[in-house]
């Protein structure tokens, strides 16, 4: 066990922080940075522009293969780079879920010829991609999904409504997820596609979210045509590669939540109520299960650079986090007392960030996974108890009830 | 002993909650959340004419009469409905203030108007970040002139007139009453986690001001706070419910792997919870209201016992709302954040619950020293 | 609503209180009172004197019908009765399974001579009742019971075993419910007695607790005659007389868990720490809790005095006083700090009370009914969601699965 | 960066899995418990031999330099099994203490018999109730005499030394060695929640006693008591690791309603949680392992970060574990209970979460003010 860099590992961090110093501000800590769906047309500018710049200097992609523009190193140089990365005001939330979810799902089922063409414009940030899989019937059900496409010549025609799809206006491409078959159960007439966001039949509409943002979109197909060499996987297969794409979703690095415990030290030593005992217990709760977590993707990070494949087990990342991150958001405004509630920026403790943090937490439980879903996927997968009891599993999809009517 | 209300206060409850599931539907609380209005006007005049603003104002003040249970039951629907009006300023705060402490002719004058709606009250006690205490009031009352800010003032930008605990002449912690709309007084409307309940910021610049009653201290504030606490209370216990009815009812309507999801233990249990969450934190109120009616001894140890009890359920109740909902539960064009903000912004309203569990504590310690 | 007495409930309390002075020692808060299982031959004839005078006073069963020797009043007056004898250190723990569940089951059920025979010496502590439901394959499945009854001329032979019977060891008389019918599904093959503890063919053996103490029994039965007089309620409806008793037992009166919030209070003030924020939280969560569950008994009585019929909304008491009672235990002995494992009667805090119940507590979070039944049961009779889907349901009680052998 | 044992290391925690299951069973265990023996000493014996007793004991006095993550290897491992011997007390507390202060000679002297069993040291710190606090020690050393009571202290009826922290001539906290064979030394075994592990009473009148080193001073305990947190929050992890396998089996072996309880919900959720706690305290176990090998500036950061999640892990597996088994959970005859009795025990005897809490807060800070 060390937890030092071997020399390899010493020189990358030089290398990064040597790129970083020239390239990126350094980061103050009292001002979280800005997410995406707060995106507007310049912050987009600006992450392409220092995607491009990371990409050319060979650490957007340092796991991935040579011939792609990686530098097909250990997954440590991955979170030695992010450490770095961490102390600067970088521009990100534009190109995680392209490059961490579609390109990886691309390179194991799309053609050589395709990957030349749509690999490197994504790692340079050139091209946005989005991930279509979650419909408003579906949830945490996600492969009770109802879009339809079907068969016509060399196409497919797509019509229906995708939801909840992250950055899909600000989106190039896009990798989808379609009924084909109806009438086999759920799990069997799914096929997976990707196609152009600008193909006529495309409309997108923001959602509106409780925190005022709008990090998602609806999706509404209509008579979408999309060429059958777009097909990822074979026919019927699509739920497979969808458990390829959820798969490198979970090894993407999580996001940093603010406000985090660090920050809500400082606002009880601002306010003089550090001392307190309930708030020394609550600081030291969250302190250890915040290590706890770093450490996790620690032993995660080794068990990879060995070649081991990461496991359910990684679902433990955003439980722990999304809660971790409301509580102490709703204890911040405790805290503040009877001001807890001012989000005025010249009014409001740490630029309101708890009050944001309150009202943006409730997707962090939900989004991507809600915690009953995440509970789930330990208790059976890891721990290896049986699944729910399934009522849905060898009918039909047309026949699943879907209400009470 | 009889714990429950009595059926005349049954009867009135029942009539409150046809009446704001019709005036205060979600479009209103919207109405007021995306800045339409500063509070539902319709409503609150509604309100006026049934009685409902001077409930516990005695009818020789032009009060309805009902007593402290009849307001306590009106709250519990008014929390319910999330109803965006400054009840609790003018009903409970201004009106306690003024029967607490104001002399008999402060009461002619403004009672009847708290009471028939011309007027709104406030209660202006926080000056920025902090807990309720004596040594966070610095906003002075020289010479009858007010000197300071105030803030957040729940619903300072649409009263007439502030309760404004500030230091006397003598340096001494003493009520008095502002106009306003008087020279020396600036608002400013403050933005804050829920909107659709108004906040300000009252700055005094020498603004006149007239002292309520004679009485000074600390402990006349703390009265008026687990008063009103109790009250509050009420409305935590009423928002929590309708939020745990929504949750429950989407529970059934909504199917996942070909099941409504509420036959998942994992949403069972956790509602379960919410469930019983709220039957303690309404339990504790009912023993609350009956301090306040009886106006007994055990008051002070009945409101912090209701506010910390109400403060957790209404939050659980809230929260867990959304993550039954799932997805949509976040939206905003579903109204599951309508009683998660109004829930932080009750738990903050009077003193946020660490400072509220530090008083019960302290009164438990009285109550076994003595 | 009236916190204070009426007229004939102040009348009432008066008379209560000169019973107990004249005939009970006032209890001092520091030693806890004795539990049934502690209960050695002395205690048990304390226990029998006691209930005798309590019954010839007439407050053994205040809101029974006169005929039994109740005084067909408002179940207020017992809740006033109970708040005057928890001043004084009675002796406790051998009726309340007797008078609470198995005599109210005898009087829906039994014939007007039995009652006659078996209620008064009950309710005078002469005979001692136990209540025998549970199995080892059973559990939080109670109606999966296995112990079965055959016809044989006027008589039932029963065989089988059941577990968890209180003071089975001290009893004279039980009820049982046994499966008369394995060919239906379970809930249909039920039938109901009840039976002298003395029968031949009848064997008791004390199950040793982790906490020490042997409160409960496994009670082996070996062609044990009953005779059908003695059946309650039609064969095959023993599932609905078994739910007549257990609604009862959620009548009854809680028992007074100690340590409560009161002992912890003391205990931190001792050892100089209720000045300590989080001590103070901890303290004002578990009192509220205390009060809330103390009211919510309240509301409950006064709807019963209207004539109203508790519902299941009872199950909220054990499931919030078990928890808790675990959760002060564990907490008493963190604020001891590393002496706080000692249970020497000279040294240990609070005459190790916290300790006992760290030991015992496990107990009380799952004995009638466990935490996970008790939310399964306000979710579904409260809240009105769905039952757990069940695979057992039309099955004939013979072909449910039981194991994965 | 390399956050694993290493391949040495994980054979032998396998091999010291397999011994410990056949060495160590619950039998051995109720052996203690149930007051048989005061500890298991076969098991004690055989571990000497395996030269576990002084796995992060040097080459040079005796022991076989397996270093710090060897040592943290095996305490894992015993804590899975809740093994019923002294080790933490001899082979982490008293072996520590010798490394930490004493002098060559001490150490020459005592830590071959600790390596190879013929010795079994003791840590005597607590003086009755209380967190460990240089206020609380009142045991004094005066002129080579040793005078006071120490309890309860862990291994204390078994040991034949104890390292024992007392005020030296000059009211200093310092440590001193102590037989416990000696005149002047009257010890009582104590009953505690956890009888499978032995706890004494010490009482001191004029005792011998050697001074250990020649540094005083607090920090020197709350070194002392840093460095074995971490090798305890291996055992408690062990332990908790153990607890959730035991509920994980039973619910997969035990049927109710026609299916394994492990297929319903509040289950599968409950051990999910129990899994994630481990998880978390592994992982800060771990950095804890680290630290100590690398004898990092972090180090006692660290170690009370480890504390905190092992101590919350362990307890929360082993009553869920007993919840998870319904009513047998809570008899004498299932093992459920002597995790949750070890649970407490470990949660106690380096001084109670709440105070490592604090502690842990107190580090950020002095690391947030450099």
């Amino acid at each position: 066990m060390d937890f030092n860099d071997t020399p390899d590992e010493a020189a990358f961090r030089a290398e990064a922080r040597t790129f970083l110093q020239a390239n990126a501000e350094p980061k103050s800590r009292a001002r979280p940075v800005l997410r995406l769906g707060d995106l507007g047309g310049d912050a987009v500018a600006q992450c392409k522009a220092w995607q491009a710049k990371k990409a050319d200097a060979g650490f957007a992609a340092i796991s991935w293969p040579k011939r792609f523009g990686g530098r097909e190193a250990s997954p440590i140089l991955q979170v030695i780079y992010h450490q770095e990365e961490e102390n600067y005001a970088v521009p990100r939330g534009l190109f995680e879920i392209g490059l961490g979810m579609c390109i990886p799902t691309m390179m194991t089922y799309a053609q050589p010829e395709q990957l030349d063409r749509y690999v490197r414009p994504a790692l340079r940030g050139e091209e946005v991609w989005c991930q279509l899989f979650s419909e408003p019937a579906g949830g945490s059900d996600l492969a009770a999904l109802r879009t339809r496409a079907e068969r016509d010549g060399d196409d497919w025609v797509i019509n229906g409504q995708k939801i909840w799809t992250s950055g899909a206006h600000l989106s190039d491409f896009g990798i989808i997820v379609v009924r084909t078959d109806p009438n086999v159960p759920k799990h069997a007439g799914l096929s997976f596609f990707f196609l152009d966001m600008r193909s006529p039949g495309i409309e997108i509409r923001p959602i509106h979210q409780m925190s005022g943002a709008s990090h998602f979109n609806e999706v509404f197909f209509t008579d979408v045509r999309v060429p059958d060499a777009q097909r990822l996987g074979a026919v019927g297969q699509g739920w497979q590669v969808s458990l390829t794409t959820l798969m490198n979703e979970r090894l993407a690095v999580g996001e940093v939540h603010r406000p985090d415990v660090e920050d809500l030290l400082e606002l009880a030593r601002a306010l003089m109520l550090s001392g307190n005992g309930a708030v020394r217990e609550r600081i030291a709760d969250w302190y250890a299960r915040t290590q706890g977590l770093k450490f996790t993707r620690f032993r995660t990070m080794t068990a990879l650079s060995r070649g081991q494949t990461p496991g359910p087990e990684n679902s433990i990342h955003k439980l722990v986090n999304a809660s971790k991150l409301q509580d102490i958001a709703s204890y911040g405004l405790d805290l503040m007392g009877m001001a807890g509630l001012v989000m005025d920026d010249d009014l409001a403790e740490a630029y309101a960030m708890f009050q944001q943090a309150l009202l943006s937490s409730p997707s962090a439980r939900i989004a991507g996974g809600s915690d009953e879903i995440l509970r789930n996927i330990i208790a059976e997968r890891v721990l290896g108890l049986p699944a729910d009891i399934r009522v849905d599993k060898d009918r039909p999809f047309s026949q699943v009830p879907t209400g009470r009517r | 002993m009889n714990f429950d209300f009595s059926d005349d206060l049954k009867q009135l409850r029942d009539q409150a909650r046809r009446f704001l599931a019709e005036q205060s539907p979600p479009k209103v609380v919207r109405q007021v959340l995306e800045g339409g209005e500063p509070y539902a006007v319709a409503l609150w005049q509604a309100m006026a004419e049934m009685g409902w603003l001077g409930a516990a104002i005695p009818e020789q003040y032009g009060g309805a009469g009902l007593g402290y249970e009849g307001l306590c039951v009106l709250a519990e629907e008014l929390g319910r409905a999330v109803a965006p009006v400054p009840f609790a300023s003018s009903a409970y705060l201004a009106a306690e203030a003024l029967l607490l402490a104001g002399s008999d002719a402060q009461k002619r004058r403004l009672l009847p108007k708290l009471a028939d709606g011309s007027a709104v009250g406030c209660f202006a006690l926080a000056e920025g970040t902090g807990n309720p205490d004596p040594a966070h009031v610095s906003v002075r009352a020289t010479g009858g002139r007010l000197t300071g800010s105030k803030w957040p003032v729940m619903d300072g930008d649409i009263a007439g007139f502030a309760v404004v605990v500030a230091r006397d002449d003598g340096g001494e912690t003493a009520l008095f009453l502002a106009d306003l709309a008087a020279d020396g007084v600036s608002r400013r409307k403050l933005t804050t986690v829920d909107p659709s309940r108004d906040h300000a910021r009252i700055d005094f610049a020498g603004a006149a001001a007239e002292r309520l009653g004679a009485r000074t201290g600390w402990p006349l504030v703390q009265r008026l706070l687990e008063r009103a606490a109790i009250l509050v209370a009420f409305e935590q216990v009423g928002g929590a419910q309708a939020a745990l009815e929504m949750a429950r009812d989407y529970a059934l309507e909504r199917y996942a792997f070909g099941r409504p999801i509420g036959s998942f233990q994992a949403i069972k249990h956790k509602l379960a919870d919410v469930y019983v969450a709220i039957e303690l934190a309404r339990s504790n109120a009912y023993y609350g209201a009956w301090a306040l009616s009886a106006d007994a001894a055990e008051l002070p140890l009945a409101a912090a016992t209701a506010r910390v009890s109400a403060t957790e359920a209404f939050h659980l109740a809230a929260k867990e709302n959304i993550q039954t909902h799932g997805g949509i539960g976040f939206t905003w064009d579903v109204d599951c954040h309508l009683y998660y903000r109004r829930s932080k912004q009750l738990a903050l309203a009077l003193g946020s619950a660490p400072w509220w569990k530090h008083r019960l504590v302290e009164l438990l310690e009285m109550r076994n020293a003595a």
